[in-house]
């Protein structure tokens, strides 16, 4: 039913809204991630273990929250799209797809470059980078089908089937690699459980991670901002808002 | 603080290479997804331009066709 | 004359592009209704969208007063569709197509060898399909019209690749299905040899909503 | 609604498809081929050293397993789809996630079967050692029907692109990995002589759970596809 209210409208409201939002998810992502940084990399005391090399934790994990995050919520978004038609659902999952993508990135190469001063090595097997890994190629699997129809709404259809498809492997995929991986070197340290972080690390970390939630939310907004102006540009007030005065046919 | 002077902080206990490629690296990955952001708005600026050229090029032919068609009306009459 | 098919204010957009809005037709049994319009106009989206393989952007479809997502099932009992690609499978004979097909649409005694030959395929029945041209193809489809119950055709350019015969033979089955108070759902670019009331017309244009016509 | 015509139909759709596929041997031919093919590289590639050889076996056997699925996963829908047999499957009265499960286990028919038997042919080569072979079978046996499920739900999504090749690999492959690391464990354990039979409970588990939702699935992607 949703389907029949405002059909029009939709699209710009949903627009003006997240402009709104927009300033307030910066600011507070710039501030949050700004303070957690550098209070992770100059004031937090070193590691009695790893020295100072843990300070990448203070992106690494935050990264890798969101990463896994912002594909439940493309799903979340996919299910909407496909049960309600709802057409904002769809474009979220353009917007959603390449900023998980950059946080499992990010996640897995400060993953990979931590280890080397942990490991010895640029790329361990270890379950936690296996994931984010396969994370990486399932966001490019999204992203790939999502720009390979010429029509946009097959495309936005294809890429939410897959994204639930994924979402339900996801666990799967997850507790497979975790075991395979306690099965071939069950003896490895993991680096990522720590059983009591001291407060002077462990306030900065959360700190962090509130602002990558910001981070997260800015950059989705921002993308999907631009999905529904490319999808509306033929509306005049989408036209208005890209500061082009839309002709209104003849008088 | 946990550092003392510069040196140290880029030095970081000899970890300083891992961290600060990081981080680096970090940065520069999400700085280009918003630059990337902002330039598809660019692109849909011009795309805009050239969506209004096309409606233009549409209503002045939609003018001249009713415009004939009241002359011939007119003629006719 | 009892309404078959219905649309109320149907809408599709396609890649951006309406193709048509706020339509609304009506197709009785014993009609013919002939959906005319420029290549791109969304013709072949409207027999989509009654047929039920597209969902329309606004509006409804009715078939026998009953919305088309209710009961697919009577919708799929009661509608026979033939698009532009006539769904014969290359590698199988006329025969076996002709069998498989009239499997699926529960038809139980069809004499295959003869309805074959009713359509202009007699000597080609166990020839592999790829061996036959496009109007053979495409009269293999067709044959199911000689069979079929539904009371809706719906057909998308069903004179493509057919010769002169085999046009006159489509028009004398229409006929046939129309005087059984059948409806008749069909584009085609050939004018159609009716006149009568029986054939109705309707017209698609091409329509720009952003340009605020009509 | 109606069982009996639902299973007439599905009847019909599946002795088609295995009519067609019958008078297109090399289709089926092919896929099998390639595993065999790809099988006889590795000693050549690694040395054909039994200890070498015996470690590697089963991952070799099952990544190409899965290639080749990859390479047959064409003709599941692609055909169909040209000749606008897809779009009337979707108009026939039946439930169309019913057809797609029937076309799932035409395909596993035609392309997990004939793998499952070619198993001991892959595993003499690769001189895995016999006990491990039955547990081997045991894995393609359950895996493979997944495999097919999982690949229709790909080709079923990826159908209506002109050249849906390498895309389908991206798809597809990261789903696999689950699969690859139960079978792989499977034999691994077989081969330390202990059971694998939590493995391969887990597998059957997750091939039920793969057979009930992927024709979900791939008739949701079959309707989007026909647009």
């Amino acid at each position: 039913m949703w389907k029949w209210l405002h059909p029009y409208a939709k699209g710009e409201a949903t627009f003006r809204l997240l402009g709104a939002w927009l300033p307030w998810l910066s600011g507070l992502a710039l501030i949050l991630v700004s303070v957690g940084l550098v209070w992770g990399l100059f004031y937090a005391p070193p590691d009695y273990q790893q020295g100072d090399s843990y300070r990448i934790i203070f992106i690494h994990v935050p990264a890798a929250m969101f990463s896994m995050g912002a594909y439940t919520g493309m799903a979340i978004a996919a299910l909407i799209a496909l049960v309600w038609q709802i057409r904002t659902a769809e474009w979220a999952i353009a917007a959603i797809a390449p900023v998980g993508a950059v946080l499992t990135f990010v996640a897995l190469f400060t993953g990979a470059v931590w280890g080397k001063p942990m490991w010895g090595t640029w790329w361990e097997w270890d379950a936690r980078l296996t994931s984010e890994l396969i994370l990486l190629f399932l966001y490019i699997g999204v992203l790939a089908l999502y720009y390979a129809f010429n029509d946009a709404r097959t495309g936005a259809k294809a890429a939410a089937i897959l994204s639930l498809v994924g979402v339900v492997n996801v666990p799967i995929i997850h507790f497979s690699v975790y075991w395979w991986n306690s099965l071939h070197q069950g003896a490895t340290i993991t680096k990522f459980s720590k059983p009591s972080m001291p407060p002077e690390m462990l306030i900065p970390l959360l700190i962090s991670i509130a602002g990558f939630l910001f981070l997260t939310a800015a950059l989705i907004t921002q993308r999907l901002r631009n999905e529904i102006l490319k999808q509306e540009l033929h509306r005049p007030w989408a036209m208005q808002q890209l500061g082009v005065e839309a002709n209104n046919g003849v008088q | 603080m946990a550092f003392n002077s510069w040196q140290e902080i880029i030095w970081m206990d000899g970890y300083g290479f891992y961290v600060w490629l990081s981080f680096g690296v970090s940065i520069l990955a999400v700085g280009l997804l918003v630059v990337h952001g902002l330039l598809t708005r660019k692109t849909l600026a011009r795309m805009a331009v050239q969506e209004q050229q096309r409606q233009q090029r549409l209503a002045r032919r939609k003018q001249q066709e009713r415009s004939r068609s009241k002359s011939t009306n007119d003629s006719t009459s | 004359m009892s309404v078959v098919i219905e649309t109320k204010q149907l809408t599709s957009v396609r890649a951006g592009r309406t193709l048509f809005s706020s339509l609304s037709l009506q197709l009785c049994a014993g009609e013919i209704l002939h959906v005319e319009g420029p290549n791109g106009a969304g013709k072949s989206t409207l027999l989509r969208i009654i047929a039920g393989l597209l969902s329309p952007q606004e509006g409804q479809v009715l078939l026998f007063g009953q919305p088309q997502y209710e009961d697919p099932e009577l919708w799929q009992r009661n509608t026979l569709f033939i698009g532009h690609k006539p769904a014969v499978k290359a590698e199988l004979t006329a025969l076996e197509n002709l069998h498989y097909q009239s499997q699926f649409d529960g038809a139980e005694d069809v004499d295959a060898w003869h309805l074959l030959e009713t359509v202009g395929l007699l000597g080609l029945e166990d020839l592999p399909a790829q061996q036959l041209s496009a109007g053979q193809q495409r009269r293999i489809a067709l044959a199911r019209l000689w069979y079929s119950t539904a009371p809706l055709w719906i057909l998308d350019e069903p004179f493509t690749a057919l010769d002169s015969r085999g046009i006159k033979l489509l028009h004398e089955r229409f006929q046939h299905h129309i005087d059984q108070g059948g409806a008749l759902l069909l584009t085609s670019h050939q004018p159609l040899t009716w006149s009568g009331e029986r054939l109705q017309k309707i017209r698609i244009e091409p329509h720009d909503e952003a340009l605020g016509y009509e | 609604m109606n069982n009996a015509s639902t299973w007439r139909i599905l009847k019909t759709l599946m002795r088609r498809d295995l009519a067609v596929a019958l008078r297109r041997r090399s289709d089926v031919i092919n896929p099998l081929l390639f595993v065999l093919i790809v099988v006889t590289l590795f000693p050549l590639a690694v040395g054909p050293g039994p200890d070498i050889l015996g470690r590697i076996a089963t991952g070799v056997i099952w990544v190409a397993a899965l290639l080749s699925a990859l390479l047959g996963s064409e003709r599941l829908f692609r055909d169909d789809f040209l000749d606008g047999s897809l779009e009337q499957m979707v108009l026939l009265p039946a439930p169309l996630p019913a057809l797609a499960l029937g076309k799932i286990v035409v395909h596993w028919l035609l392309s997990g079967l004939p793998l499952v038997i070619l198993a001991p042919l892959c595993a003499l080569l690769l001189k895995l050692p016999f006990e491990a072979w039955g547990t081997l079978m045991l894995t393609l046996l359950v895996g493979t029907p997944m495999l097919s499920a999982m690949t229709a739900v790909g080709a079923a999504l990826t159908v209506s692109l002109g050249r849906g090749g390498a895309l389908l690999s991206l798809l597809l492959l990261p789903l696999f990995i689950p699969l690859l690391i139960f079978a792989a464990a499977a034999v691994e354990s077989t081969l330390v002589g202990t059971s694998a039979y939590g493995q391969v409970v887990l597998l059957a588990g997750l091939m039920l759970l793969t057979l009930t939702l992927a024709p979900l699935a791939v008739a949701a992607a079959i309707r989007v596809s026909v647009n």
